[in-house]
């Protein structure tokens, strides 16, 4: 491997990894902060794509679709949390895992009456079609690095809110002490609600803008949701840092596993996983219990 | 879709009467009984493709094409009505054998129609290879072990060999004058098959396969792989993907812009259905398959309009597959008076029939049950695929493994 | 004077730049009823979870009957013959009492992993779990689901679960915290009872109950020991009445 | 472990009735009888590990799928392998693979174990998915069911299938008394009282990790037995045998059955079972059904088919972990707060 193609397969860990912090920073926030595993968080990445789909089709511009998209998620995000996981907020992580298994079958099925079995392509936007050279043979999408500018976008604009505003006050209290936030008198379930909305608004947000890289397709979201769980896991669950580094690392190890263990490509992720976890049984950023 | 509520009633009566009789029918008075049946009831047709998840629309186009032939031609099967019993596959090997079992031994269908997928072909080959019912139709699946080393007398696909699409694929790339190839598809039975089967043709016409890239299947982060061809500079990438691994996988390809300097060439299942979802990037992409578009017959003609009013959608090939499926069912039960219980008449009557009316054009069944079909070739011009011309005429698989040839 | 049968040498625990035990050395004597006392955040409870392996230490040492167990983990400390209470009840709530202290009893088998005979059929286990009941004063109640109790009985219990280890030295995080004053007379009855044939280390806030039952103390401030003696020299320690005890009138 | 007598009564009459099923119902009914009692040893094997030891496995089904594909490389393509080697070949696999898994998982807890030992089966799972001698993502064939032959004569030869009905169900009877027998034995106290309170267990003198060990690798050497059966009732084994949602779908198993009972997650399967199998038959969108279902066990049914039925015939709970509402409770606070940040870190 010479130094270009390093560097370019660099490019493509990085690029891979700000995707998965996208899926994965809703994830880890609903796990920190509520407590809640919620397998079907790859369901609402599904959805926000299938949303980016239907939504440029109908309005023609995918980030007009995005803009309609975002509130119809968090809506979506909201009755869920109402109907369903507001009931297991103190049961144990099992009933979690099965109930949200169970919405992973509603949503699949949903999807399925609503826009059928096919696959489809959103177009990127005209205005970012282009590309840039980096060799003679091979050309970097600017629709590509949009997207890496959007995750550190997100990352940054997470870091603010959680760090510099009253919500983000309420989810650290919440997530370090939900007896003391109740005692001060905040509703906790109201901020449950909000966090769990926010969280599945990011997961769809994450479908939508990858819309056009991922194409549209039934299933899609079992594929990213086992993937985004590594993420979580190696970066600590709760911790947004960690879910960061977490997925810059699987990044890179799935890009340069792919070339250089063709072999053992997919066991890698999972392998750096164990090591990890075996090292740091929390997570690299968990907090010690 | 006609499900079978009075059939479960039926049969637990029917169970009853087993259970007191079971000498009677030891004895062998079930046969009478079964004919006494056949008359009147229908003919049941068990189906097992997939109805969710990524190949979905595969088992749909097959299903609605399947129905749509045999309403055709009057809605019956040698004079008797028809019950299709639908199971979705789900894709999943583990719940394969189950799935076939129920058909098999709680539905008694007399045929059963399916899969999509490999795996589960060769699990429902396996059971049915065992018995002499009922008779088994691979509408898609294209395992060459299905008619290769698991061939049997009652096992017959109206579809394809993996081996069929992609060796004539391999001939052209070589044609061309490309000297050079690296070939990538998913490393799983499909995948490995058409490869095979590319760099064979390939290589047997002059060319070099420099690099084999499988990526565990059903992955579709191809960025790592597109930039190392891309430092490979090889003349050309032979590729198998199909349904939304297809689309992301051109889109990808071309993205990277290496479409513009590097020629795809790959099976039909590359642009097959995927044209509009991919756009661009499927443009001008050279494939070799059993079926194309805009084949310029009346079959085909008639076939892709009556398809698009029953089905709202454009036919594919899986459609053509499923049509064909229903030809082949409607002159096996008309060859016996819809008695069918005569499996070896049936057999028969299969193995000889004939498929003017098909929309890829006529062929015939192979001694092992395979297709002996052309292979076109096809180009994407303006989202359609654009047929040059036949790139294997009669092509037949050589069925390597299989007793019966 | 003859060697402890616990003893610290300088040990330490921090917590980032907090220093919750801070060069701690002290020895207890083997019979004796030693109460560690202090205000809030003094770090008593890290000192027992330092001793009872609960905690790993940052520096320093820990030998219990002259063995260096510095670094061993809590179920090896146990079975030293050290057992432990907390200052949060911490029973099996979903067991009855008797399975309570079946556990304690039965880690004293050899070993557990033995998977064919049932438990049940081990007699010198049941023998033991009765005695524990009987020591704590709960044998009436063997049957009843420990999580049912009141909340001296669960108190009493987990000395019970304690006891079935058959320790001879036993660390008591606040024994009386939370009791009304008869409940706490009968525990305090009951460590009496105990000081005769165990070697006790308590922490206790409750003044009156310390220099009852209590034949040495330690007094602790910000981790570090301020003063050790006998209940008498503490008491008459100027510093302690300065820094802990205060008017010392209270009590 | 004191049962009721409605129960043990229960218990009885449903292996008689399992015991004559194939003299009554027919050819298909037997078949999924044996997938429903092959299921019932998988099932039975995670409750050990979930109901009774507090470790929540999402990677169960590694030893399932491992067993498989260890009877298919054992097995000559010319003719069927000796029962016995065949079967010490799996259940070793599966336990030296249980106790790597374990020795590296127990370390964790919480979230993480369910996060470590996904992550193992998925290891797995690309392992056998990308290997090209052993049928890659098509899976592999296991030409014969294993015998026991001596002089030529069959004794057992599973290959016939009232032989291997059979044989299944003693296995699944031998397997809820073997699973009884560990429990009633001083090493299942301690794991009961490691899943009740694990630091408490450990206070009183338990290195609990070593019992967890041994607690997976018990469960994963059954599991894989449930693997050579199912491997040698279908002949067929493949990587999703051992994928994830085998693993989700074994855990629905055990809690719609009733975790911590045994007898529970067997119902739990035959409940299973049989519910795909009608809500097949009603509608094509039965995938949508079974989802509301699943929410449904969890929302009203949190201790299983055997809570409701221990409910009914009024059985007394015995000790902690006998009966449903003994189980892992609904009222049990989610232990979910470790690692919990919160951000603030980005």
């Amino acid at each position: 491997m010479d130094l270009a193609t390093f560097l370019i397969q660099v490019l493509n860990g990085v690029q891979y990894g700000f995707m998965l912090f996208l899926v994965a920073s809703g994830l880890t926030l609903i796990f920190g902060v509520m407590g809640i595993i919620n397998i079907a968080h790859g369901a609402f990445y599904m959805i926000g794509a299938y949303l980016a789909f239907w939504l440029t089709g109908v309005v023609g511009n995918l980030f007009l679709a995005i803009v309609l998209g975002i509130p119809l998620m968090v809506a979506i995000g909201y009755a869920v949390e109402r109907l369903a996981i507001t009931h297991l907020y103190h049961r144990d992580h099992l009933y979690q895992v099965l109930l949200t298994y169970g919405l992973i079958l509603i949503f699949n099925e949903a999807q399925k009456l609503l826009w059928g079995t096919g696959f489809h392509g959103v177009r990127v936007p005209a205005i970012l079609s282009g590309a840039v050279p980096l060799t003679d043979t091979l050309v970097y999408p600017h629709y590509r690095l949009f997207i890496s500018v959007v995750c550190l976008g997100v990352a940054a604009g997470m870091y603010v809110a959680i760090n510099r505003t009253k919500l983000g006050m309420m989810i650290r209290a919440g997530a370090s002490n939900r007896e003391m936030v109740e005692a001060l008198g905040i509703d906790i379930g109201k901020v449950f609600a909000i966090v769990f909305s926010l969280g599945a608004a990011l997961a769809g947000f994450s479908g939508m803008i990858g819309a056009p890289i991922s194409s549209v397709y039934p299933g899609m979201g079992d594929q990213i949701l086992i993937i985004s769980f590594v993420v979580v896991v190696i970066g600590g669950i709760g911790s947004i840092k960690g879910a960061f580094v977490g997925a810059m690392l699987i990044g890179l190890a799935d890009t340069f596993g792919q070339v250089l263990l063709p072999e053992l490509s997919s066991m890698v992720v999972y392998a750096l996983m164990a090591i990890i976890l075996f090292w740091w049984p929390q997570g690299l950023f968990g907090r010690r219990v | 879709m006609p499900k079978k509520q009075n059939s479960t009633t039926t049969r637990r009566r029917f169970l009853v009467g087993t259970a007191a009789t079971t000498g009677l029918a030891v004895a062998g008075g079930v046969l009478p009984t079964r004919f006494a049946i056949g008359a009147m009831a229908p003919i049941k047709i068990g189906i097992l493709l997939p109805y969710s998840g990524t190949y979905a629309a595969l088992g749909n186009a097959i299903t609605d094409a399947l129905k749509l032939r045999i309403e055709q031609a009057g809605g019956k099967l040698g004079g008797r009505d028809v019950e299709y019993v639908a199971i979705n596959s789900e894709m999943s090997v583990p719940k394969a054998p189950t799935n076939t079992e129920k058909l098999i031994k709680k539905d008694e269908v007399d045929f059963l129609v399916g899969p999509v997928h490999s795996g589960i072909a060769a699990v429902m080959a396996k059971i049915v290879g065992k018995r002499t019912a009922p008779i088994m139709i691979v509408p898609n699946a294209g395992s060459n072990a299905v008619t290769g080393p698991l061939c049997g007398k009652n096992i017959f696909r109206t579809s394809f060999s993996n081996w069929q699409p992609a060796y004539p694929g391999g001939e052209l790339m070589a044609k061309e004058g490309h000297k050079t190839a690296v070939t990538i598809s998913w490393k799983y039975g499909a995948g490995i098959q058409m490869m095979g089967a590319g760099k064979e043709a390939f290589e047997k016409n002059g060319g070099k396969v420099v690099q084999e890239i499988l990526i565990p299947f059903p992955q579709v982060e191809f960025q790592a792989h597109l930039a190392e061809i891309a430092a490979l500079k090889p003349d050309a990438v032979f590729a198998f993907y199909s349904g939304g691994g297809a689309t992301k996988f051109l889109q990808d390809y071309a993205a990277a812009g290496l479409k513009d300097n590097i020629p795809l060439y790959g099976p039909g299942f590359l642009t097959e259905g995927v044209t509009k979802a991919a756009g661009a990037a499927a443009e001008g992409i050279k494939t070799t398959l059993h079926y194309a578009d805009t084949l310029d017959t009346d079959a085909n003609r008639n076939f892709r309009s009556a398809y698009q009013a029953v089905a709202g959608r454009g036919a594919d090939v899986f459609a053509v597959q499923g049509y064909d499926t229903g030809s082949l069912l409607l002159q096996a039960a008309a060859a016996v008076g819809g008695d069918v219980s005569a499996s070896a008449d049936v057999i028969k009557a299969m193995e000889q029939a004939t498929f003017p009316d098909s929309p890829r054009g006529d062929w015939h069944m192979s001694k092992a049950h395979n297709p002996i079909q052309d292979i076109y070739l096809r180009q994407v011009v303006n989202g359609e695929q654009k047929l040059l011309g036949v790139a294997a005429k009669q092509l037949e698989d050589p069925a390597t493994g299989c007793k019966l040839v | 004077m003859t060697e402890p049968i616990l003893r610290t040498d300088h040990l330490c625990k921090n917590f980032g730049a907090i220093f919750a035990v801070n060069s701690v050395s002290i020895g207890f004597a083997a019979g004796q009823v030693h109460a560690i006392i202090g205000p809030n955040g003094a770090g008593k409870t890290t000192l027992i979870d330092l001793l009872s392996g609960d905690t790993q230490p940052t520096s320093g040492g820990i030998y219990f009957k002259g063995r260096d167990v510095t670094r061993a983990p809590v179920d090896r400390v146990s079975r030293l013959g050290v057992g432990r209470s907390y200052q949060k009840t911490n029973i099996f709530p979903r067991f009855t009492c008797e399975q309570n202290c079946w556990l304690g009893a039965q880690s004293r088998l050899p070993n557990s992993m033995r998977f064919l005979r049932p438990a049940s059929s081990y007699s010198q286990v049941r023998e033991r779990t009765q005695r524990a009941l009987e020591l704590c004063r709960l044998d009436h109640r063997g049957q009843a689901i420990a999580g049912t109790l009141s909340y001296g009985e669960q108190r009493q219990l987990e000395i019970g679960m304690m006891l079935a280890t058959g320790p001879e030295l036993l660390l008591l995080d606040e024994p009386l915290a939370g009791m009304g004053n008869e409940e706490a007379a009968d525990v305090i009855e009951l460590l009496k009872e105990l000081a005769k044939d165990h070697t006790l280390i308590l922490i206790e806030h409750d003044m009156d109950a310390v220099f009852a039952v209590a034949e040495a103390m330690t007094v602790m401030v910000s981790g570090q020991v301020l003063a050790s003696g006998t209940p008498e020299v503490i008491r008459n320690n100027a510093e302690v009445q300065d820094a802990y005890l205060g008017t010392g009138e209270d009590h | 472990m004191k049962m009721s007598r409605a129960l043990a009564g229960f218990l009885c009459a449903a292996v008689l009735g399992l015991a004559v099923t194939p003299w009554l119902a027919g050819e298909f009914y037997m078949d999924l009888m044996i997938r429903i009692m092959i299921l019932g040893i998988f099932a039975m094997s995670l409750d050990l590990l979930v109901g009774y030891t507090g470790l929540i496995s999402f990677g169960h089904a590694a030893f399932f799928g491992l067993s498989g594909y260890i009877l298919a490389i054992v097995t000559p393509e010319s003719g069927p392998i000796t029962l016995w080697y065949a079967l010490f070949m799996c259940l070793a696999g599966s336990a030296i693979a249980a106790a790597a898994i374990g020795w590296v998982s127990v370390r964790t807890s919480g979230v993480y174990f369910i996060m470590i030992t996904l992550a193992f089966s998925q290891m797995f799972f690309y392992y056998f998915n990308g290997s090209v001698e052993l049928g890659s993502s098509d899976g592999i064939f296991i030409f014969f069911r294993p015998d026991v032959t001596l002089g030529g004569f069959a004794l057992i030869d599973l290959g016939d299938e009232y032989t291997f009905y059979y044989f299944v169900l003693a296995s699944l009877v031998g397997s809820y008394l073997f699973l009884t027998m560990v429990l009633r034995s001083p090493f299942g106290k301690v794991i009961q009282g490691v899943r009740a309170n694990e630091a408490r267990t450990r206070a009183l003198g338990f290195a609990t990790q070593r019992y967890k060990l041994v607690s997976f690798i018990i469960a994963g050497t059954l599991a894989g037995f449930a693997g050579f059966l199912e491997a040698t009732h279908t002949g067929f084994v493949s990587p999703a045998h051992l994928g994830w949602h085998e693993s989700g779908m074994i855990l629905i198993i055990v809690i719609l059955g009733g975790i911590g009972t045994l007898y529970g997650p067997v119902m739990g399967a035959f409940v299973l079972v049989f519910l795909q199998d009608k809500f097949q038959e009603i509608s094509d969108l039965w995938l949508l059904l079974m989802g509301f279902f699943v929410i449904a066990v969890v929302l009203f049914l949190p201790h299983g088919i055997a809570g409701l039925f221990a409910r009914l015939t009024g059985a007394r709970p015995a000790d902690g972990t006998e009966v449903g509402d003994k189980g892992l409770a609904p009222t049990v606070p989610a232990k979910s707060r470790e690692g919990a940040d919160g951000g603030g870190t980005a």
